[in-house]
């Protein structure tokens, strides 16, 4: 299946790209897809189990994942 | 009234208070956010905020939904600024109204502390000697 | 900035914000009283505001300065307005600055409080029927 | 000595009037001031232990008086 990944701020900064297509396999969750990630050029330097959101709501990192699904992986937040 | 927006203009506190205006509410409560010429002892001259809009929405709906639990609030608007701000700009603006004034507060404080919690959105800061920094980065992460 | 009046011009809310601004203070917080259309079920056509307008002026000038020393705020500013005022109408507009959202806020909670618990200001409040009533005149009386 | 007192709302309106000149002996309280005026026509409709102010500043029943002191008898507040 194929998920997009969507990345902000500094860690859009640090893996050079704000959105990328993920094909995972079947049953994968989002810390499969946090692996995923971590694993890409500079993605070393996120952190190993960073804030996500599925689908615009925040997720724990053992959320099942679906074919479509959007996951962002949200930098500490400095709103206000 | 309830209502959440991301704006690129300036934000007009007094239009915010209009909103949540009612004959029956007697509080009106209004929180205003703006940029600082200092952080942590470094003087800044301005800040880009940035969001990931769609979910930041969502989440400031959420908070106005749960305010509106906790404090029978009925009126409540947040109206947070994106894009490059200076020194005094406002970023955030929240309003509430309530019959009674403890509610108005209370609920105004939820707001406030739950949008900048939990609403996806950052700070780059950028400073007089030219360098610049996302604000929180190094802090707490949590799954 | 510290400053209390009575005045007998409607309250602007955006002129009280701009009066507590200050480039190192990155929150402002706000409070508007307005008349309400009922009061305990009756409605309400408008009050008649009146007050010991020279110990009401030094009680507010006394509750800045608590608020000063207990929450760290060097800006703020009440403004009560006298006189007739009709459904909707601002009575009463705080408005407190800090660098931090949380003393702001504190500030402003204690600020409202104490104003209503001790300045020497009466209500008299209209009822569509034509009678009136001196508002919480029969309350808890104290020495 | 003399000293002015205040009336004001429902207080006013009970008494018929908002300021007065009492002379009171020399050595007199708050209290006595208060007496004085729940003796005075429509004066049994104040409470007997009224909120009073002192030359601006709440003040307890037992604080003595000066010369030309002005004591305000405050009904319940409701501003805001």
């Amino acid at each position: 299946m194929t998920v997009t990944v969507r990345l902000f701020a500094s860690y859009a900064e640090i893996l050079g790209k704000s959105e990328l297509e993920l094909t995972i396999p079947d049953g994968s969750t989002v810390a499969d897809v946090v692996r995923s990630v971590n694993g890409m050029p500079g993605g070393n330097s996120l952190p190993p189990s960073p804030l996500v959101a599925v689908n615009y709501s925040y997720a724990s990192s053992a959320k099942p994942l679906a074919n479509g699904d959007e996951i962002a992986i949200i930098p500490p937040v400095a709103g206000g | 009234m309830m209502h959440v927006s991301l704006v690129r203009v300036a934000i007009d506190i007094a239009s915010l208070a209009a909103t949540v205006a009612k004959d029956t509410n007697g509080a009106t409560a209004v929180f205003v956010g703006t940029v600082r010429s200092s952080n942590e002892g470094r003087p800044v001259t301005g800040i880009e905020y940035s969001a990931y809009d769609e979910m930041a929405e969502r989440e400031m709906v959420s908070i106005l939904t749960e305010a509106s639990q906790k404090f029978g609030i009925a009126e409540a608007v947040i109206e947070h600024r994106l894009g490059t701000l200076h020194v005094g700009d406002a970023s955030i603006g929240v309003a509430v109204a309530h019959p009674h004034r403890g509610e108005a507060m209370d609920a105004l404080r939820y707001i406030v502390d739950e949008t900048k919690r939990r609403a996806p959105i950052w700070k780059l800061e950028h400073y007089t000697d030219g360098t610049r920094e996302w604000v929180n980065a190094g802090g707490v992460l949590e799954t």
